[in-house]
């Protein structure tokens, strides 16, 4: 099966600035991602969790990125400005994917 | 004040405080208690939804005085103003910086939707009436309070983010907008309306509102647990003088509209209660650099189990020391 | 007329449809007011379960003529029947190719069991009765429409994968196995059963119906809002002429089955209105090249909101006009 | 003995038993029939807290006697006696090794909360008063079997993890704390508690149970559907001789106490039950050896659904027969 | 600590095609598989969230496989003939796992 | 933009070891991780779903934990030492991070 190299791009950042990255995210030509749940977390800032939040203040998201490589860059420019004072993390791995023509 | 003594004690014992007391207990514990987000949410879509409704179906019953008016500017002057005397007490009794202090503030001049829930309950059951617009009040004064506070914090020199996007999103969050909403409804069906929807809405409240505070002490627990350390003395201080200064505040304005007893004490339970749901996201986006540990371990775990022990039954006892109702 | 018109004020003052209503404008104003998808499907649940069981209890206590084999029969033809005419009409009236149309045509075929649960409410809260059995006619008709409208796409060349799998897939979706189940539920346990869980299913079901809608508008709203660009004047007078379109149908049947008014008025509902969980989900694995925007907005954003506000009173109306009832 | 089959097939066609049924249904039909996981565990705390705070207003309104903590030293006897029972028939009867008989030994000395609010639900249809503390001892029940578990486990030279997180996360688990904690506030609050929340944990009590047997009903199907293999024929003799075996000592342990026929039956019924929450999440901390699908599938596709069908009745039948009642 | 060199596999994928795909994938001799849900996304076919969702239609859910690099193209193969037709992204990432036995 | 190498470590767990999962890795001087529900899997020891669970014995949890490569084999004890009887898999994948001073 014919595939190509692309990157994975995985941002874990408050629930509260999701919009504000997607929406980054798209200013900078990405065409596409996926939003996936988190549970809870530990980092510098401490534990949370999810269980019996009602607010969006204490929750992070995942967003995933697949994209080609010369775009990459871009993308992580956008996603800084973003994430920059905020707290959350941001990880790109090499990848291959199928259907290229898609990213 | 054995009275007030007499209603604190009773008050205590209500299922509500106890389901409260439960979750802080299960949490402090460790106990893998948990609510399902979802069922939280659940829950206080509910809430919001039933008190909206309630307000505003005794609105449409009672008639609308003038006074809806002048209640909502009466709120929305207690939402601005109050992060100014919180800010300057943070300052005064605290080490916080202009940043955290600012954040803190602003979640005193917001309010807490399920104190004033849990006051219209102590309200019904004690026979007290109150005005159906109050809960148009409670919903006024979620969103003043953030401006107040970014203004105090970039005052300072501190930097906050105050983009067009949050506005919008300040002014249209979910809770606002249910509340708001769910008023509408209840004042364009009225008592007929009620009445159809009635064994929902009415009968089972208390039960639920039963569970939602049990997942409250949960996380409100968890909070206390997870923040050790982050609360000084000084801020627990801070944690339980606020309340009852922002509910002087609200006895003066409701005094001064002439609402009714169990209106006084809504406004105080309002300008008493301290937001942990829309101002905390806000101060994300905002005040990124505010620690949430602060402003959450404050408002929901000290003035809001304050607020819910002893503070409601104390606005009570003061207004209708004033009143003389 | 002037009857009709107070009928469909009464109905749109509603609780029920003002929930919706706010739904829709706060989807539409970007509020981030949401119900988790969880509660979404335990709202749904709950309304399942409560509308078959009432069925079924009604089924047992008013015994069982003949005629429920026969509205069974009906059912099924209306709902294989329908996406003929709806694929002609979207053929005549819009520029969808073969698979697009076809994809529609199944929906319209299809039923909304919400839409059900709406009349069945307007109709109790009119004191209109309505044969208990129409529960499983609902059933019945949510899967022949999907064959009618693959037959209908394959006829014309296009590539519809019907494997076994999807067959059983679709005849036990949950809703139809719920529905059913809780309809032989209701039959086997009758009034005595009924009598059991009444204050569960029966006095707050107009309450749990209102969030469910304030949901169902959320998400018609916010599918309203993504899909500018794709309903077409003509798509948009398909929505809103489809539903009476069908509801001669099921008038025509319904009276010709001897149906009382109510059951009539069921009838030309569930033939009026379209799908928008079982067959889209079907769709998305039979016919992958359907636009998925295009049957969703005109299921969900305009069929549905058409039949809630102006279709059931409009329906109702009919039926008593030709009935004399 | 017809009186018995009487009351089996009642109970066998109420809407409790018939739900149940329609989820194993559901599931082995492989319909995609669910109900999320949020929503199960919210049903599942209405439960625990509903059961838990009537227990407690029971204790109030009929007062203690000395009975509690006998019953509760009884209740202690059961958990930690019967796996040893288990253990033995285990080996006798199946070719289970030492860690997996060990496994299944835990889930039967301890108890089904849900077996025991539907053994409340018969005794309250048929007018037959249970005592209140009986919720206690059932909360009392569910730890030391999983202790007597492990010690058989390790005298046979089988490896158990025992930490010390383990107790507090068995002791303090989530059922429990809610169970207790809402016993206690029932006992507190009393009967005026009661009132407030009755249109709450009371009358819509049976509806829910209904949903969550749905519910259990089809994770129990899904159990039985991927666990073909797994049950031999000694096994499933075990699952339907095992629960009569816990009765009797139940029975003999309620008789001596003196407790009314009510609380013989549910004394009865909680030895009979086996764990299907608090058990196997133990289990696959401390024995990640066993095989759990061997021990879930005893539990929830033998044992639930017998004890909910016939044994509930048969245990009524033979405590009215012991005690004449 | 000993560690394999592997495969892991990521396909997103709408909900109603679920059982499709993993179906697929055990006919392919894939060995284990693990199902995450997703909250949201964007992509060519516009933007789409769970939220207040009651069918299937409008989710996907991330598929997430790790498997051995010679089994890597039947996998794809089997992958593909689902996805071909549908909306949905496949990304395959070098990695390394423990108990090597397992997969 | 500046990116760092490090590891992403994915473990998928049996929920009721997650706390001692996280505590271990805590323990091997993990700063970070973020815990993502599972809904699903099939492995040897067959197919589950938490639909309708109500006890978390029958569940999974997916956690991520990005970690500088130095730790990665302290983290990897720890975490073996937790899974080694369980059921669950460990991958980890090379990786790109913002914010080295994070991990
Ligand atoms: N090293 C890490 N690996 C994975 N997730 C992390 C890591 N560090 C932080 N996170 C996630 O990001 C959140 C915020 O981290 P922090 O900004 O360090 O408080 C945590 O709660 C975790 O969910
Ligand atoms: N580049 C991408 N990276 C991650 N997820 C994607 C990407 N493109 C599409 N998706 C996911 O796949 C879904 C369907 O994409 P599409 O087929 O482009 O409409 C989207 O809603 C996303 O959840
Ligand atoms: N090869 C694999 N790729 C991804 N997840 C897996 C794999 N094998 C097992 N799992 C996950 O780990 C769980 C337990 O696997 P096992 O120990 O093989 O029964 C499964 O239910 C899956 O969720
Ligand atoms: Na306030
Ligand atoms: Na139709
Ligand atoms: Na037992």
């Amino acid at each position: 099966m014919q595939t190509h190299a692309a990157k994975r791009v995985e941002i874990i950042i408050e629930a509260p600035m999701e919009r504000r990255l997607t929406a980054a995210l798209e200013k900078a030509g990405v065409t596409g991602y996926t939003v996936l749940p988190v549970l809870g977390g530990t980092g510098r800032s401490g534990t949370w969790s999810r269980e019996g939040q009602v607010g969006r203040a204490g929750g992070m998201v995942a967003v995933v990125c697949l994209i080609r490589a010369e775009r990459l860059d871009g993308l992580l420019d956008a996603a800084f400005a973003v994430v920059e004072r905020h707290i959350g993390v941001v990880s790109v791995t090499d990848c291959q994917v199928l259907r290229a023509e898609r990213f | 004040m054995a009275d007030i003594l007499t209603l604190a004690a009773g008050n205590l014992l209500s299922p509500i405080i106890l389901s409260f007391a439960l979750g802080v207990a299960a949490a402090l514990a460790r106990s893998d208690l948990t609510v399902p987000e979802a069922a939280a949410k659940a829950l206080s879509i509910y809430l919001l939804f039933a008190i909206g409704f309630k307000g505003g179906a005794g609105v449409a019953a009672h008639g609308l005085d003038a006074t809806l008016l002048l209640a909502l500017l009466a709120g929305l002057v207690l939402s601005a103003g109050i992060p100014f005397v919180a800010y300057a007490l943070l300052r005064a009794m605290t080490r916080l910086g202009p940043v955290d202090a600012g954040a803190v503030a602003g979640h005193y001049g917001s309010i807490s939707i399920v104190t004033f829930v849990a006051a219209s309950s102590v309200l019904a059951s004690q026979g007290i009436a109150a005005e159906g617009f109050m809960v148009a009040v409670a919903a006024i004064m979620e969103a003043p309070a953030i401006l107040a506070a970014l203004w105090l914090v970039m005052r300072r020199g501190g930097q906050a983010e105050m983009e067009p996007g949050l506005w919008r999103e300040i002014l249209l969050n979910g809770s606002i907008v249910l509340l708001l909403g769910a008023f509408a409804i209840g004042w364009i069906t009225g008592p007929a309306g009620l009445a159809e929807i009635e064994s929902f809405i009415v009968s089972p409240f208390k039960g639920v509102l039963c569970l939602f505070l049990l997942d409250m002490g949960l996380v409100a627990g968890r909070n206390l647990r997870g923040s050790r350390g982050v609360i000084t003395p000084g801020l627990l201080a801070f944690g339980v003088l606020m309340p009852p200064i922002g509910a002087v505040f609200g006895l003066i304005l409701g005094l001064g509209l002439g609402l009714s007893l169990g209106g006084v004490v809504l406004m105080m339970t309002l300008a008493a209660s301290a937001s942990y749901i829309a101002v905390p996201a806000a101060m994300r986006v905002a005040l990124p650099d505010a620690n949430p540990s602060i402003y959450l371990t404050l408002s929901l775990g000290i003035t809001f189990p304050f607020n819910l022990t002893l503070g409601i039954p104390l606005y009570l006892a003061a207004a209708r020391l004033v009143t003389g109702g």
